[in-house]
């Protein structure tokens, strides 16, 4: 991997925040965008810009093709077996919520259990208990063992003919810990319950099989895989999105109107209501193609490399405690930490006037972030193009903010 | 931190000075009104206690709390802005600070009338900090608004 | 109004079709768009892409200010009161679907009636037949006149205490008719009911002023006002918005949430759940001062002298009929026509081969071109770059595809 | 139209000729199978009828429908193309022609038995038309999977 190179790639790197070179280490929550993927909106807005599906002009034919084109990218990228299994959304919460709102409106009843992690981010918790609460059904945690570990033998004691949906994080947002999804899915499906995977943090960094993985669905977002903001995916196996009722109505969704009835058209577009995304599902393509040409091994390889680097850099600051520290093989690159005095918000201004940029707050999973005593935390998270140069100038920024408020 | 001069503007030296030395914290006793602030976000706490006297004064103020540099100075300079002033005058206080913090206009008059408060005039360059400011002000309005 | 200009500031209106000048006559389907909006998009993913809201680091305040400014200008291009008021969505038909799932789920019931005309557009019919059948509610068609317009003397003996919601087009997207809404608002306010404007069709190109129309809801699309593909909005008055339960559940639409529950945040952001389309709401705001620039009154008057002169040239062609044709007071700069031998799609492929870019089939609006006896038609559609040079190659381009295919 | 291209692929004269005088377009009498087929978002329409001999031949049929040059002319086309053939012929070539549609690799015996219908290729560079040229050959499979 040709670091120099990847830099070299995004502009943004280029920029001097208050006058210092820009260290982005705020990953999790979005991530930059190369070169290609923006001079591909351009090239769609100033070459081919037209609405999709049914114009018989160039201009529509091209946009439709580039359209199709960017959603076969997705399908290779995560290795479904068909197009149709993937539906673009504008992000991952939407697209948890079209499968709470329709797979789960049409098949969680009273009584019935959704089961998900203390993990989650509140896109994969707040659409499971407002289901619950509509359907009277309980939403429930996997537990933990003593170490922090999601307890398999627990949970298996816990599911039965009443489990129907479990949703579960791939990688946390806030701790970078890697949750056993495969083992899990493993023992759902001993059960009739469906399997969702938030892999907001999984897609972007690792290479993610949904027929390894054999999820029943799986959602992630573009923006945090070198894509634009306003594109999401929602992969479902083709049985189950053909079985689920539509969930917005409208344009393009249909196959025939009257004035009286619809009927649906098939997939994917039964779920993709009014005009797309355009722009943005081609520039995802885009994105797919660039980290592929990199290689998902390549990129997980360099982000544990460099966590493992900031972590080893945490172990010999005092007053500073890395949240949820795990083995090397059960984490990615996302390290959040607190500091015995310092609160995470004057940690996050004061870094950001030596231009490094981190999240600090609740990481919208304030539930995990209160189960270790604190309400904000401060996060570093990284992706392709950070270097061990940025973590050094990082740690020492650090030090001298905590100097100053100290 | 040579290179500082937004930060510097939000973090006066009078804001850390605040920050590390906090004052009316010593707890009241006696028959004062109280009440807590917090925000959900960022976990700042802000616990205010008010003796109004019977003429309408701020006869005694206690403020503590947990948080970031902003929320807890900036509850130390409130309490020693309003402390010995008219319901009327703090009200008018409070009002003015929101005005400064939105970049509004002020007259000479209402920015004298803020007091050492003036010092977090500086967060309103960073509008994700505003709510920490103006934490302490919440909670006062909260309690004086009943007189 | 400076056309030449204008048109320079369109890169796409450069581009060569099949070796002929574009001809884009296709603009209610989607609209080109100018450099001013490309050049944001660029900027926004160059110099200051990041998360919005909470975020403390410069990168992520800018990219909230500039979203937030944004909205703000989509505010004032509508003269809403509140910038709380404007909430950003992918698209119209979204947030038509909001309106459904939101406040007609808790507000429709058994037996209510919800009235909308014949000229709507799939998106503005489909979600409420849905609505309607799940509620047991009955869906109505404001009747029309022997002339075609909306009757209102009849709706007016047909509304009452039952009803609950009136939706209704603007402007047709298939004749180009513009609705009476001001009357029919006004008679709306007579009953209970809430009213929801689909301005897809005249925001983009006539002053709209919902303090003036006094409309409930209104709701149209960014990519047809000049803005990027992936960005809606949902107007709603403040009242009405805040007392509606959220619709999508996750990141930044909570204020707070624990294992067990959460609490919903303020509006705009309780109905905007996950990251937003951040580089695509910016770019909406540069459309808006784009046209706001131009002036509505100008983008108006030009249209329909452009639409005139389309009209005009029909009146002299045999075997064309135009669709719905009403007088010059009535209609925008949308002409649909129908060959009483040659099939739309032959048309406009025909019409393809010399650049000329119109659209063919039900416009998303089946039942409104059956009622014409046709299942298809063609359009041609203007907007502030067309000019009556490119009229007279569409008209003459026509006849020559009609004598091949006759 | 002398700059044509693309375009002219599709509307070879062959198609236009079929188009303006389509053949086999006389309704059948007696015992005939009978399917219509129709595609609502542009409203073409195929009316077929088939009468199939006992040794599993095709040995009437007749296509009719109103609709787009390429979805009257496509019928038209397949008319010729499948008449006279046996069951088992023509349901290879009706794959043939999905594939020839879809942009597969045919072997050139293959290509053969498309016949006259080989003039819908150039139907391939616009997909949005391919769902036209496939109109009537969709009706011809339904009644053909029967046998
Ligand atoms: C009148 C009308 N309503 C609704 C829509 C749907 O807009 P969108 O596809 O952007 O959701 C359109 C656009 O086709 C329209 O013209
Ligand atoms: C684990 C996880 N799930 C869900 C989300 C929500 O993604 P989005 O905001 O793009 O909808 C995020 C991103 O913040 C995340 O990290």
């Amino acid at each position: 991997m040709d670091l120099e190179r990847i830099r070299k790639d995004f502009p943004i790197l280029k920029t001097k925040v208050n006058g210092n070179d820009l260290v982005y280490l705020d990953n999790a929550a979005t991530s930059q965008k190369p070169k290609l993927v923006i001079d591909s909106l351009v090239d769609y807005y100033e070459n081919y810009n037209s609405n999709v599906h049914r114009g018989v002009h160039t201009l529509s034919v091209k946009a439709t093709n580039e359209y199709e084109k960017s959603r076969s990218k997705v399908r290779e990228f995560i290795n479904a077996d068909k197009d149709e299994e993937i539906i673009y959304t504008r992000n991952a919460s939407e697209s948890l919520n079209i499968i709470a709102y329709t797979w789960g409106s049409r098949n969680v009843n009273k009584d019935d259990d959704i089961f998900i992690t203390p993990f989650e981010h509140h896109s994969n918790i707040v659409p499971w208990q407002e289901l619950c609460k509509n359907k009277k059904a309980n939403l429930k945690y996997i537990p933990l063992t003593e170490s922090g570990d999601v307890d398999l033998d627990k949970f298996k004691s816990m599911i039965g003919t009443k489990t129907k949906l479990i949703s579960i994080t791939h990688m946390s947002n806030v701790l970078g810990t890697l949750l056993p999804v495969k083992e899990i899915i493993n023992i759902a499906n001993s059960t009739p319950a469906v399997t969702v995977i938030d892999a907001c943090q999984s897609v972007p960094h690792m290479p993610v099989d949904v027929k390894d993985l054999d999820c029943d669905f799986l959602c992630f977002s573009g923006h945090k895989m070198l894509g634009p903001t306003g594109i999401g995916v929602l992969y479902g196996k083709f049985d189950i999105l053909n079985e689920m009722p539509p969930f917005l109505f409208g344009g393009d969704m249909i196959s025939e109107v009257t004035y009286e009835d619809a009927k649906w058209n098939d997939l994917p577009y039964k779920f993709e209501a009014g005009t797309p995304n355009i722009a943005d599902a081609i520039g995802l393509g885009f994105a797919c193609d660039y980290l592929k040409n990199i290689g998902m091994e390549n990129v997980w390889n360099h982000e544990i490399e460099i966590g493992e680097y900031i972590f080893s850099k945490f172990k010999s600051l005092d007053n500073f405690e890395v949240l949820g520290e795990k083995s090397k093989e059960k984490r990615g690159g996302v390290v959040s930490f607190s500091h015995n005095k310092v609160h995470p918000h004057d940690i996050g201004s004061g870094l950001d006037q030596f231009g490094v940029a981190i999240r600090t707050g609740h990481h919208c999973a304030m539930p995990l972030v209160r189960s270790y005593g604190i309400v904000a935390a401060s996060r570093a998270s990284v992706y392709i193009y950070n270097t061990k140069e940025e973590i050094d100038i990082f740690i020492n920024r650090l030090l001298e903010v905590e100097e100053y408020f100290k | 931190m040579s290179e500082l001069s937004d930060f510097d503007d939000m973090y006066q030296e009078v804001i850390i000075d605040h920050y590390k030395n906090p004052r009316n914290s010593k707890k009241l006793s006696g028959n004062y009104d109280e009440t807590k602030a917090h925000n959900p976000f960022c976990g700042d706490e802000i616990e205010l206690q008010l003796i109004i006297s019977e003429d309408r004064i701020v006869e005694k103020i206690s403020v503590t709390g947990r948080g970031c540099a902003i929320s807890q100075s900036s509850g130390s300079l409130m309490s020693d802005s309003v402390y010995g002033k008219s319901i009327e005058e703090v009200k008018n206080i409070n009002l003015n600070v929101r005005a400064m913090l939105k970049d509004e206009e002020l007259s000479d008059e209402d920015l004298d009338s803020i007091g050492d408060s003036y010092a977090i005039e500086g967060v309103k360059k960073f509008p994700v900090r505003i709510k920490c400011a103006l934490l302490s002000w919440a909670a006062l309005k909260e309690l004086i608004d009943k007189y």
